[in-house]
């Protein structure tokens, strides 16, 4: 069952044969089994961003309110009053089309861990989601397990699910896009990061036990691995609100404590990434022994235990003389906690397992010698306007058809599947108004927060389909009577070596850089989600349209001056604009 | 003739459920149960007199509609 | 009236009943932990909604066997009122301390929206600020909300007058198989009940949401403030 | 030993999952199927050697716990 690690292998965990060179280079030596999984995970796509980070850098990210852009869990904003919101949006779409239910579950998870790392009570829960053409059995059952997917983790967890929105279109029938949105409520100065510090200090391991859900999808094809276990172990991992809720709740006790120095949660590529990023950006080492990892499953392997991603885990830094009070409060809270290593002077990662090293690479070339790609692009054609529209037969018949069709018809089957009161701070519901507005407790502030893209838009023009996004996102804030603060993005295009396919990645962002510049609307934090395409029939590849869906968050200072939908007796209707 | 369909998770699949209720059994005095793991049952009644043919149908029911392959698994049983 | 609220892991509308608690008594109620078992000094005990133990089993199977449930119970022998509200009521259930179960909604989804009830009894403590026959307006938030009885415990509840609130549509009109009105499938369209001492009322919608102009509406304030009333020492 | 609890709801009490499930099963083309019932199955690894034993235990189990006896009846198989 051992594997040869060999450019062949590295190509099966993704990795090009230039990139593995480098990681041989780096390593001055063949790499272990488990350094490989290692290096593939760091430099996939997912975690490296080597297609979009040139193009990423590009958009504004500074205003006086931004306290914390990109590069942390979530971007933080200052909402007044000593307090700050804590925001991101993240997309799961691969999983929620292999199971919608908890592909669209652990979205939520995964989302809600990106911001309560960061000490804030999350909030409000919104999504923006596209499916494929409503008609077809396929989809129907995907968006049946998405909302319900989204529904069951958000409800149990008791976030109110407040907005979002939903796109029809056939390109999206074998690729759904599933994005989901956590904003969080913080005190300001009471802000948690995750750059580790302090030599000795111990590494703590929190919340549910590590199993062999969905192991780097790229080695479950390789055939060389035990057949039958493979046969029988799933990508997909299933996600537990109960414990995230306690996760949540254990978390922010602690928190209110001084033991915490540093916090991260076990995203994709759990353990790898969450130890590589914490120890990276501290400039520390790290050592792991993973015989103290909580193990659900016997007899996992070092390999496994690193790149499993298994749900509502976190990793800690802890003042070492604060352990006891970090145990018992996650005794309380009856969640697994173990030490399971410390940090080090060495620069490295070291992971033991059953007495041997299996893994010790140096930190600083795992981060600063990760691909980086300048991919070429072409200009995005525009496609030729649609031509003369028929004026309809009538007006009445008209409006009835735009009533029922997919795209303008009432979420209302859907947001009624979501709790959105919870937490008794909600103040506009879905359909209530054009952004959601929720109440800061005590308080006379309140947040207005959208989600906002329009991809036939995008498909038809990029770059203004992207500033169209922001805009519309902008207008939404506004017309609650909120001050529009900041944004967050999940970008969601097709295969990025395709130089069309980058070309329209790059107009997008352009236009979404000029939008949010002229509205003075900084990007605080986001997700990249490329290779989104079908196969087709005749072998070539459908690409979705392109899909960068904004998120964006405004405050209301006086929560009374909120202004909804609902036309009111009486009241002069004013038309404004072109 | 009567069929029950059982549907299970796949082995490794966390089972968030049985995981729960195992911690209450041990909580409520019962501390000699280990693995716990929750499943569902799918009684039908189907028309037919042949077996073999009726063990075909439900196998095709369990395959469409009553268990998620991706996460789980299934077994048919004829009752008569 | 000193308040008790108490905690389940999982329970997630503890702070809103808090807020509404607050309101109408101007100090904190006390928060209890499940594994707590001190009650002394308590007026009235509330278990308010959320997913204890993820729901998992049944609603609120695991959480009536908590050991918090022990001093409930004597509490409730001797006289203590009890307030459930949507999980907290599938778990006064689920300890036998009022009558039935809680099915899965009729429509296999879970529910999140408003819903009208009318007062169905007016001389208990929960109910004594409206007039028989009042309708009013409150969010409902539950998978599980579908009361059902055996036939002789639905007589007996029918009989007794232990219904305590109805779903009805905005104009008072209950009729059970009116999925508008009531949404969840209820026999009987049954929203609320008492225990025969009336100390003990169980409710799947969520009046605790409804205690402040801001956030929709004051509908639910009643229930509270005729606690405060009954209940003032 | 491996024991396996049958949770069934009474009869009498309405299943709309089961109802659910008939309905759908008759869409996708299966239109004999008559009655379905949804039940659930807690396969549970309880310690001892002792048949009976065993089986008394784990019945007091779903007394206590596994199903609701207002609206369920349970059985308990010892699997061995
Ligand atoms: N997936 C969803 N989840 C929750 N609420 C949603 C979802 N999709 C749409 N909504 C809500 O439905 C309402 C109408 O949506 P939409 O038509 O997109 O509004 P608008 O065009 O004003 O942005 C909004 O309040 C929105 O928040």
């Amino acid at each position: 069952m051992k594997k040869t690690v060999d450019a062949s292998l590295a190509q099966e965990f993704g990795l090009t044969a230039e990139e593995y060179a480098r990681v041989v280079t780096i390593m001055g030596r063949t790499p272990s089994l488990t350094e490989l999984g290692v290096f593939s995970v760091m430099w996939s796509e997912h975690c490296s961003y080597k297609s979009s980070r040139k193009w990423l850098r590009t958009l504004p990210t500074k205003a006086p309110w931004v306290i914390h852009g990109p590069g942390e869990n979530a971007g933080v904003v200052d909402i007044g009053l000593g307090y700050a919101a804590i925001f991101k949006m993240e997309s799961h779409n691969h999983p929620s089309f292999i199971e919608p239910y908890q592909g669209a579950a652990t979205g939520v998870g995964g989302i809600l861990r990106d911001v309560f790392t960061m000490g804030a009570r999350p909030i409000a829960n919104l999504n923006a989601l596209r499916f494929g053409n409503p008609e077809t059995p396929r989809t129907r059952q995907i968006i049946d397990g998405v909302v319900r997917g989204i529904g069951g983790y958000g409800n149990c967890v008791g976030v109110p699910t407040v907005g979002g929105e939903i796109n029809f279109h056939p390109a999206y029938d074998g690729n759904p896009l599933v994005n989901a949105m956590t904003v969080g409520l913080a005190r300001k100065d009471r802000i948690f990061l995750s750059a580790a510090a302090g030599v000795g200090n111990p590494v703590v391991y929190v919340g549910s036990r590590t199993g062999r859900d969905g192991i780097h999808g790229a080695t479950m094809s390789s055939a060389e691995f035990d057949e039958n276990a493979m046969a029988k172990r799933p990508t997909v991992q299933v996600g537990d609100p109960f414990i995230e809720k306690l996760l949540i709740e254990a978390c922010l006790e602690l928190m209110a404590t001084d033991a915490i120095v540093a916090i991260q949660d076990m995203g994709a590529a759990g353990l790898t990434s969450s130890a590589v990023e914490m120890a990276g950006k501290g400039g520390v080492g790290i050592e792991l022994d993973l015989d103290a990892v909580p193990q659900r499953e016997p007899n996992m392997t070092a390999y496994e235990m690193m790149l499993s991603e298994s749900q509502e885990r976190m990793l800690m830094v802890l003042k070492p003389d604060r352990t006891e009070v970090a145990r018992k409060i996650f005794e309380k809270w009856e969640l697994d906690f173990a030490i399971i290593g410390h940090l080090t002077e060495t620069g490295h990662i070291v992971v033991k397992h059953k007495g041997l090293v299996e893994a010790d690479i140096p930190l600083d070339p795992l981060a600063d010698e990760a691909p980086i790609y300048d991919r070429p692009a072409t200009t995005p054609v525009v496609p030729a306007p649609l031509g003369p529209v028929h004026a309809p037969l009538s007006l009445d018949a008209a409006l009835l058809k735009m009533v029922g069709s997919p795209d303008l018809a009432s979420r209302a089957w859907v947001w009624n599947q979501y709790d959105s009161t919870v937490g008794g701070q909600t103040v506009r519901r879905p359909g209530a108004a054009d952004a959601a507005i929720v109440k800061i407790e005590e308080t006379s502030l309140a947040l207005a927060i959208t989600t906002d893209c329009t991809p036939r838009y995008c498909h038809a023009d990029p770059k203004t389909g992207g500033a169209q996004a922001v805009a519309e996102a902008w207008r939404n804030l506004t017309a609650t009577g909120a001050r529009p603060l900041a944004v967050t993005d999940n970008l969601n295009f097709g295969n990025p070596e395709k130089p069309e396919i980058m070309g329209q990645f790059v107009a997008a962002i352009e236009g979404m850089g000029d939008a949010c510049r002229a509205l003075d609307f900084p990007v605080v934090s986001g997700n990249v989600s490329l290779y989104n395409e079908t196969r087709q029939p005749d072998g070539s590849a459908l690409a979705i349209l392109p899909t960068p869906a904004i998120g964006a968050l405004g405050v209301l200072d006086d929560v009374e001056k909120a202004v909804g939908l609902g036309m009111q007796d009486g009241k002069a209707v004013v038309l404004v604009g072109e | 003739m009567k069929v029950r369909v059982t549907v299970m998770l796949k082995e490794g699949v966390l089972d968030p459920q049985g995981k729960a209720i195992g911690h209450a059994l041990h909580t409520l005095g019962f501390p000699g149960v280990n693995d716990v793991r929750v499943g569902k049952i799918i009684d039908l009644d189907v028309e037919g007199t042949d077996r073999a043919a009726v063990q075909k149908q439900a196998e095709d029911m369990a395959r469409d509609l009553l268990a998620n392959l991706v996460i789980e698994d299934f077994t048919v049983e004829v009752l008569g | 009236m000193k308040a008790a609220i108490v905690v389940f892991p999982g329970t997630n509308r503890e702070r809103d009943m808090a807020i509404a608690l607050r309101r109408v008594t101007g100090h904190e109620p006390r928060m209890v932990w499940h594994r707590d078992t001190d009650l002394t000094g308590i007026d009235l005990v509330v278990l308010p909604g959320g997913f204890s133990y993820g729901d998992y089993l049944r609603c609120g199977a695991m959480a009536a066997h908590s050991p918090i449930m022990t001093e409930i119970r004597s509490f409730a022998q001797k006289g203590g009122h009890i307030l459930g509200v949507c999980n907290g009521f599938q778990i006064l259930t689920e300890s036998g301390l009022l009558p039935g179960a809680l099915l899965r909604n009729a429509n296999l989804r879970f529910l999140s929206q408003d819903c009208h009830l009318r007062v169905e009894r007016t001389d208990t403590p929960f109910t004594h600020k409206w007039q028989k026959g009042d309708v009013f307006r409150t969010p409902l938030a539950h998978g599980d909300g579908n009361y059902t009885a055996d036939q002789s415990t639905l007589d007996r509840l029918e009989g007794e007058g232990l219904v305590a609130f109805r779903y009805a549509a905005p104009n008072g009109h209950v009729q059970a198989d009116d999925v508008a009105s009531n949404p969840n499938g209820s026999v009987n369209s049954i929203a609320g009940i008492l225990s025969e001492n009336t100390r003990i009322c169980g409710m799947m919608p969520h009046p605790e949401d409804l205690v402040d102009p801001l956030i929709g509406g004051v509908d639910g304030l009643p229930l509270f403030e005729g606690l405060v009333e009954a209940l003032v020492r």
